[in-house]
Parts: C-alpha cells; structure tokens; sequence
C-alpha cells in the first residue's frame, strides 16, 4: 500500500487536522470529528448537517460553509460516523429552525443517523431527514436495502443549502431535498479498485483489459465486469440508463461528471465531452455543469456520471452564492 | 461461571474471548467483506470490542443490565457502518432483558439473546435468507432453545447454538443478498460468506467456549 | 494502459472539447488548441498568456478568466506548445497594453516561447516573458538548464492575474511576476509513475516499498529514490530544503500543499497537516493555503509543496476576486 | 540523386526515410526518453515527420531553400517540446545556407549542416559532452567534413559522418546531462543515451543510405 499517511489507524484525525490548518473559516471538534462553520448561520434558519464515512471527501467535509453545509460527521473510512456524532453535530448546529440531516441511502448510514434523530429529538430539537438513493445501477424494491445515494448528494447539498440561506422553513427545506432526490440519477464505473488504509490492499482485482460498470463509492465491486472500452462507449454505458430510468427531456438539467479519485482532470474533461455528446443527441439541455473529484472513493480510478431534472426554482438555489472547500462561487 | 450459570465475570470472559477472536480473524473479515461490501468489517468490529474491552475495565458493572448496557453504547459510539447499530441494538436490548440480575441461567440467557436478535431485526428489517447476521443468529438462537428445552447443560446448549450458527454463517454462501451493502451487487453477491454472519458466528462459538469453561 | 480516453492521439482535442462543453464562460480555439475567457477584459490592460505541454490539469486551461489568465495554450502531453499557438493567443488576447507570457522554464517551453515573442514582436505586439524556476530539487546553475518551474507558477498566475486586472502596466505586471518567481520555492515526490496515454505504459517502475523525491511534473524519475516513508517524514523531506533554500520567517507566506493527480484529498489534507506543523516549528507564519490538486503530473500518486515569502502587497493580490475553474473566490 | 549530388527529389527521399526510420523506433526513442525525460521523444519526432512528409506531399518545392524552410517551419508548427525548435531551427537554417538551388554538392550539403547545427546552438546553447542531440551531430559533421576534405564520395562521406553520429550517441551514456530535461536528473542522468542524439543519429543514418541509393 503507498499512500501518504502515517499510521492507517491515524488517517482520519490527521487528515482533519489538516483541514482545520487549511481552513479557517472551519471549526473541526477533533473529539466529534465534526466539521462545523467557524462562523454560524443567523438564528432562525434551518441547518443542515450530512456525513458519512470518509474516504470521499471533498464530500461531506469539503462542502460545509455559507450556502451549503452547517457541519459534516466523519466517519472512518468508508464507514457510517456514529450517532454520538451526529447528536453533537444536530445540538451544535441547530439555529432554533430545525435541522436536516443529509443521508446517503447505506444501511449503516441510515440507521446510525435513526438513532442520532432520536436522541436529537429527545434533545428536543426538530430534525427531518432526506436519504438520497440516485444510483441506477442498483435495482429498486421494497424488499431489498434499495438504491445507494451516490453523485446526487453533492447538487442537493448545494442547492437545499441555497434554500436554507434563503430562511425557508425545515418542511419547505426537506420538500426541495426530496425534490432534488426524485429527480436526480447516477451511474459510475471503475477502471482500479481502491485501497482502504486499514485493510492495505485493494478491495478488489481489476484485470488490465476489464472495467468495473455500476459501482458505488465504497471501493465495491460494481453490477456487472465488461471489457475495457474507450471513452465514447463508457459514456453510452453510463448514460444510458440514467436516461431509460427517468425522462430528462423537457426540463433544464444540472449535470456533474464526477472523478472518483484517481482519474486525472484531462481525462475527466475527456469523459464529460462525450457524455455531453450523447446527452445532447437523446434532447437533454444541459443548463449546469460540474466536472472534477466530488464525490471520491479513495484513489480509485474511474467516474460517475450524475443527471439532475431541474427547474427554475433548482436552477436558481444552484446558481446562488456558495462558499465552501470543495465548491464556491459567487461569493 | 458457576455450573449451569454465567456470573458477571463468565459474561466479561466471553465478551474478551469474543475480542480476542475478531482480532485473531480480523483480515478475514475485512476479506470477506472486500468480496462483497467495502472492507471494513474486520476493522469495525475490531474498533468495536476493543472499545468494549477497554471500557469494561474502567466500568466494573454490577449488574447484567449494566453490563450489556455499557457493551451496547460502547459499540453504538464506536463501531459506525451497520454493524455497529446492530450490534449496539443486541446488547442493549439484551441487558435490558436481563435486568438487573448478577448472573443468567441458560433460560435467562436465551431470552436475552432473543430479544437481542429481535432488537436487531427492529433496526435492519433482515428476513431470513437476506445473506446477513440474522442468517447466523437465527439458527443459532433456535438451536439454544431447542436444547435447553430439551434439558441440555448450558455448556452443550451453546454448543449446539454454536454449531447451528457455523452452519448458518456457511449457508449465507450461495445466497443473494437483500440487505446491507451486498444487495447493491445482486446476483454477484453469491458465492461469498456474509461477513456478518461470520462475526456472529464467532460471537457464539466463544459464547460456548465459555461456557465450557475452555 | 487504463484510461478514460478513446485514441491516445485525440486525447488533447476531446479533452478540449470537454472544456468547452463544460464551461460556456470560456472559448476554446480548436484549430490553435488555445482556451480564452468568452469576454475579453477591458480595452487597455495587459493580457496574461500562458501555456505548456498537457497533463498537469487544471494548469493552465484551469486557469483562464477573470483575475487570472486571459489565454492558455495546450500542448501534448508534456510537451510544450508550438509558437505559432502561442503567437495566435498573444495577438488575439492583447488588449492594447502589451502580454506576459508566463514560462515554466524546461527547454522546450522557452524555445517555443521565444520564437513566439519574437513573432509578436515583428506583429507589433509588446511582449515580456517570466519564466518560473522554483523547483530546489534542481541545483541551480548558469551553466544548466536551470531550476524547473513548478508549483509556484500558480500562485504566480494567481497574483499577477490580479495585479493586470487592477490596470497596471506592462512593466509593473512582470515586476511583481518576477518578485513572486524570486520569492517562491518548491519540492516534490511520487509514490508512483504515471502514464503518458501515447507511451503506453508507466515512464518508469517504482517498487512498493520506494518513492521518488525531487520529481517535476512530467513523470519523470526525481533526484533520489528512497526508502517509502511515513506522511511526517515526507512532508519533512519536502520541507527541508526548501526553508535552506530560502529564509521564510518574518513575512506572510502562502503555502500550497499540491496533488500529483493519483492521490485523494483525504490524503492531501493530511500531508498539509503535517507540512503546516514543521512549518510552524520552523518559525514559518502561514497567511493562506492551497490544498488540492493544481498542478499535475497526470494520474501520478504523490504531492509537491510550494512556499512563496509573501508581504502586504502580494497578499491583498492574492485576495483579490478570481473566477477561473481551477480556482475561485470572491466572486 | 544523380552521382555526387543530392537533387530535390534525393532530399525529399532522405526525409521520406527519415520519417519511416522514426516511425519504425518511435517506442525505442520514447523508451530513451522515459528513462531520463518524459516519455514523448518518440511520439514528437513521429508527429513532426508525419506532418512534414504531408506538408511535401502538397507543397511541391522546386529549391532546397523552399524544401528546408517547409520542413523547418512544418517541424516548429507541429512538435512542440525542445525537438521542435531544435529540429525546425536546425533545417530552416540548413534552407537559408543552401539557398535557391534544385540540388546540393557534398560541400554546399556539408555547409548547409553546419549552418543548421549553428542554429540549434544558437537556440540551445548546447555544449560538447551537455549530453544533447548535439553530441551525435557535431561528431557527425565533423567527420563528413573531414572525409570530403579528403577526396571521398558523398556516398562515403556521409557513411562516415552516420558512423560518427552513431559513436558520438553511443559516448551520451556515460554523460551527466547538462541541458534539457535530463538535466533535472543530476547524476541519475548518467547511464542512458541520449534520445535527441538517437533521433539525430539516424537522421544522418537515413542521409547516408539515401546517398548510398539504397
Ligand atoms: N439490514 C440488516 N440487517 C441485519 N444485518 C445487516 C443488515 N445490513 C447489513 N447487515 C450486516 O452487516 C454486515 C456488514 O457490516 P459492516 O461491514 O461492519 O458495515 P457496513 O456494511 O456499513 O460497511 C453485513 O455483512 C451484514 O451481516
Ligand atoms: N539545449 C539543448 N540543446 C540541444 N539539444 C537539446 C537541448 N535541450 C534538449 N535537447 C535535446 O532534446 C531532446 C528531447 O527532446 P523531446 O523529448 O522531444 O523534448 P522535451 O525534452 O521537451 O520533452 C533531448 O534528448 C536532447 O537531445
Ligand atoms: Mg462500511
Ligand atoms: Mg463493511
Ligand atoms: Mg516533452
Ligand atoms: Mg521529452
């Protein structure tokens, strides 16, 4: 394992460490392994707090500040943070308004940030939840965990953080997340699997001439093992059923081609070329863009491609000033 | 442990025999999870009882209830990922079970690791066959109380409870997965033992090791 | 080779094309492989150009728009752009006030760069040129090639591009390029090659339990190859000899812990923790920093730290507006 | 060609050769190149002479002059790199020097060399033993320059002056590059031929076999 880390057990604390040197605009509480704004938000609005395990950044940590996230709990790598957390991060955060909490559809994820609603409700603090499930390489069922929340994590935290600096209520704020979750698709792929710190190898072989279509963010295999192919057929391979899951035509979309890590920019910028080739072709009018590491697995190789049916309303909340590590503009 | 008992220190036996094993199977874990899921079972779960083993130290519960309490938020706030909620849930809705008692007799026992399991079909909503720790534990639980009702020793009870849930644990090879991480690759997802269910599996193989006094 | 490409020859074009889909906010030149702001800046300011060979996205593509660049010019894969790109960006960016153009200095760029001066020159453009040398893992000497240019060439193109925006002149302009150039110092090193998607293959083997210290950007073996260390001993062979190179105490220094391209955040952070603690034990007052991926080496694993003795002036350069995709802020 | 002279179409088959030699050890040179540069030797030599051969194939020159300044202006439109300016400055010198003739005898090929190699010290500043093209032309040079002086054929001459450029590649390696980018290698540099020597040794390998009429 070659990485640029101290003791793999140490990753997580240090990595913070190094955010909280890199940023002054953030607070991070080391015990909670919380990263909050140095700054709150004004009394009266409505805070939101996601998280998950690390590993992905600049996901969750990198998008708190002004106009996306109020705090983010870090769990080790790839693995839900606990509800101690969460709880600390709803109290800290929490405006008087109510807080939402952000959540990536994994069991774990899910149930952890159950339990933390429930202390923060014995807390007495109001909390909603929305729990993002974008990933159409996953079959939908009732009887099973359900789809992954994936690449649509990162528009709805930006755009339900707009809507939250506007001073809209936690129902209002819950009903554009859920809005945003409904109409959001994903699917990734991966030339390399990744390697977690702490198992040191990794998580799977990948043949020089096979891909990986239909994973998520974990460093997991994916849906299906096909033949390397080149860029123009890889993006036909994602987009393809993002558009037969959901009808993109007819509305504004905010697209996001996402690296996974350790796919270099011109490669990216490659990638989001072709599928906005394609995604041209089939009469989808892309408004927004955003192509780079968003949502990471580690120093896996590959991408994802994330589509957003928008409106006026989305287009507006995405265009609104934000000001965090991992995306700022207008501000 | 006192004959067909298990004391407060039987009890911390098991749970440190539990952590020694999870560490000595740590790779394992995390390599079976790798096949399926993303690598960090054996890491988790080694977070976990570390924490519980280090906690129970400082803590010295009295009671039962006290006991399982402490092991339940001990895991609750240091596992993350589903496993720790679920472990979490077990041991807490085993001490609350328990009650404040100083020792279990095997009927004591078996019902508090029903409603443990209980506790963590509440959280998980596993059903049997979903290729989880429920797959494990099931069996396991169910051949407790089959022996016990039928006069078994504790020690040959959990024994038996033991063997079920190795078998159970092997069974979750062919299966495909419904719950947890797994079910995001469908079909793929068998061929590979539930890591899960192999951490539960050596939950109750050291529940039966100490019982015997080993 | 695993890559999201099609054919290793079209990789410069499609990734363009990318560019352009992605940011309406620029205009790309196919036929010149030269990107430009969409609108111009006013009549009258000096135009700041630059370029090199491609790879180490987001330089210098990354880079062009308000505050920062007025053109770049793409070239292959690690290897520097030809004049008459060069020269076809300088004529079409100048606004009347003369054009720096910004040179990394590897022998190639300098050449091509100074054939393209002397074109705009006989076209009656104004041209100056500066040329970065900041890497201490080359010994300087008139005698050699010289220094490379790295890291600093961002924080340079950063700072001058504020410094034109604000309406200085010609003269003025290069003055402060020169002062940041003199003042800013770099290092870097790799836990792994890359792959130039024409050669195929990794530029050179690097066992799993070696890394290369001292490396540029272009792939290419660095100064010693040792032992694979833990992230504090790294950030201390980073560190080292750039403070013998230079005396950075008793000023403001901006400080960017950078990415090869192959190596997450999550570890990023973590290096620029560590570099930020030596830093500080050092006596090295950190005012800004940069983490992340600037200037890359393609999907190579490693990072560089660049330290530039800044002061009032460049600081409130640095501070200034900049919207540019590789980096923006305050609008 | 025509006996002791190279005529346009002589030129125009040097270069044909040049860029088929190039194509032919394109990996090789890259190889060179990724040892101690950036692995785009090969690729940067290939795309300049695919372009000049292009370039010749519409452009029709009817003087060396014309010729040479089409390949030296095709080579800094479309290499880029060190190469690039290097190569093109080297034959749009060799034009101005040989000027508007329609062939060139062994002491006008000779003179207009030497003017090129001028040009890529001028733009260079490259030195004897810096460990650059320069040390497989100049040895080069010198030996056709000395075998004409003495009386042989331009056939021999040249043949003389590829062995030299094959000798003076060949003494790159042990050197410690002192210009471009093996120069950031320090003593690592040392070990390894050059690849713009290689790339100009078989540049003069190709005229000598062009004048040989093979
Ligand atoms: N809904 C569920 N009910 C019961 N057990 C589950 C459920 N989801 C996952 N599990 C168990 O959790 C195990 C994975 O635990 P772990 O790897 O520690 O967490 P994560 O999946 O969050 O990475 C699975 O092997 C499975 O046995
Ligand atoms: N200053 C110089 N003078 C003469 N030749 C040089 C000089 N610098 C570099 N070269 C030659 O250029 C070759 C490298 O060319 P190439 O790889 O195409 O360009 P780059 O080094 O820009 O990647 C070197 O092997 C060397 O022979
Ligand atoms: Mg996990
Ligand atoms: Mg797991
Ligand atoms: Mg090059
Ligand atoms: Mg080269």
């Amino acid at each position: 394992m070659k990485k640029l880390i101290n003791a793999p057990e140490d990753v997580l604390i240090e990595s913070l460490r190094g955010v909280q040197a890199a940023h002054p605009e953030l607070r991070v509480d080391f015990d909670n392994r919380v990263i909050y704004r140095a700054t709150p938000k004004a009394d009266g609005k409505v805070a939101l707090i996601s998280g998950g395990g690390s590993g992905h950044e600049p996901l969750h940590g990198g998008f708190v500040g002004v106009g996306m996230l109020d705090a983010a709990c870090a769990g080790e790598v790839f693995t839900s943070p606990t509800p101690d957390q969460m709880q600390a991060a709803t109290l800290a955060a929490n405006r008087g308004a109510g807080v939402l909490h952000i959540v990536k559809n994994y069991t774990g994820d899910v149930m952890n940030f159950e339990m933390a609603a429930e202390l923060a409700a014995a807390d007495g603090v109001e909390v909603a939840t929305v729990v993002t499930d974008d990933d159409v390489a996953v079959q939908d069922s009732t009887w099973t965990a359900g789809r992954r929340g994936v690449g649509v994590t990162v528009l709805l935290e930006k755009i339900v953080g707009a809507a939250a600096e506007e001073g809209r209520d936690l129902a209002a704020v819950t009903a554009i997340a859920e809005k945003v979750d409904a109409n959001g698709r994903s699917m990734g792929m991966a030339l390399t699997s990744c390697t977690v710190p702490a198992a040191g190898k990794p998580t799977f072989d990948l043949p020089d001439d096979q891909m990986e279509i239909g994973i998520g963010i974990h460093g997991e295999p994916g849906r299906h093992r096909v033949p390397l192919a080149p860029a123009s057929e890889i993006a036909e391979q994602l987009v393809e059923p993002i558009l037969s899951d959901l009808d993109f035509t007819g509305a504004p979309a905010i697209v996001m081609l996402n690296g996974m890590g350790g796919s270099p920019l011109i490669e990216l910028y490659l990638m989001y070329g072709e599928v906005a080739r394609i995604l041209e072709a089939k009469g989808v009018t892309v408004a927004r863009s955003l192509v780079g590491n968003y949502i990471t697995s580690l120093d896996m190789a590959g991408c994802s491609v994330t589509v957003l049916r928008a409106d006026d309303e989305l287009l507006r909340l995405w265009d609104a000033p934000v000001s965090t590590p991992g995306l700022r503009w207008g501000m | 442990m006192s004959g067909d008992t298990l004391t407060i220190d039987g009890l911390i036996e098991w749970l440190t025999a539990f952590r020694a094993e999870i560490a000595e199977q740590r790779s394992w874990l995390t390599e079976l999870d790798s096949a399926i899921g993303d690598a960090d079972h054996g890491a988790n779960m080694a977070r976990g009882m570390d924490a519980v083993v280090a906690k129970l130290d400082d803590a010295h519960p009295e009671t039962v209830d006290e006991l399982f309490k402490a092991v339940g938020m001990t895991l609750v706030g240091s596992v993350g990922g589903a496993s720790g909620p679920l472990y979490g849930t077990f041991f807490l809705r085993m001490g609350m079970t328990a009650g404040a008692v100083s020792s279990l007799d095997g009927a004591a026992l078996a019902a508090a690791l029903r409603a443990g399991l209980d506790g963590i079909v509440a959280r998980g909503k596993a059903e049997a066959g979903d290729k989880t720790m429920f797959d494990a534990l099931a069996p396991g639980l169910d051949a407790l109380d089959a022996a016990l009702a039928s006069g078994s020793s504790l020690a040959d009870a959990t024994r038996a409870a033991a063997d079920a849930a190795l078998a159970g644990r092997d069974a979750t090879e062919p299966l495909v997965a419904r719950k947890g991480r797994a079910s995001y690759l469908g079909e793929r997802s068998a061929g590979h033992l539930d890591p899960g269910a192999a951490s539960s599996a050596i939950l109750l193989e050291t529940l039966a090791g100490t019982a015997a006094g080993t």
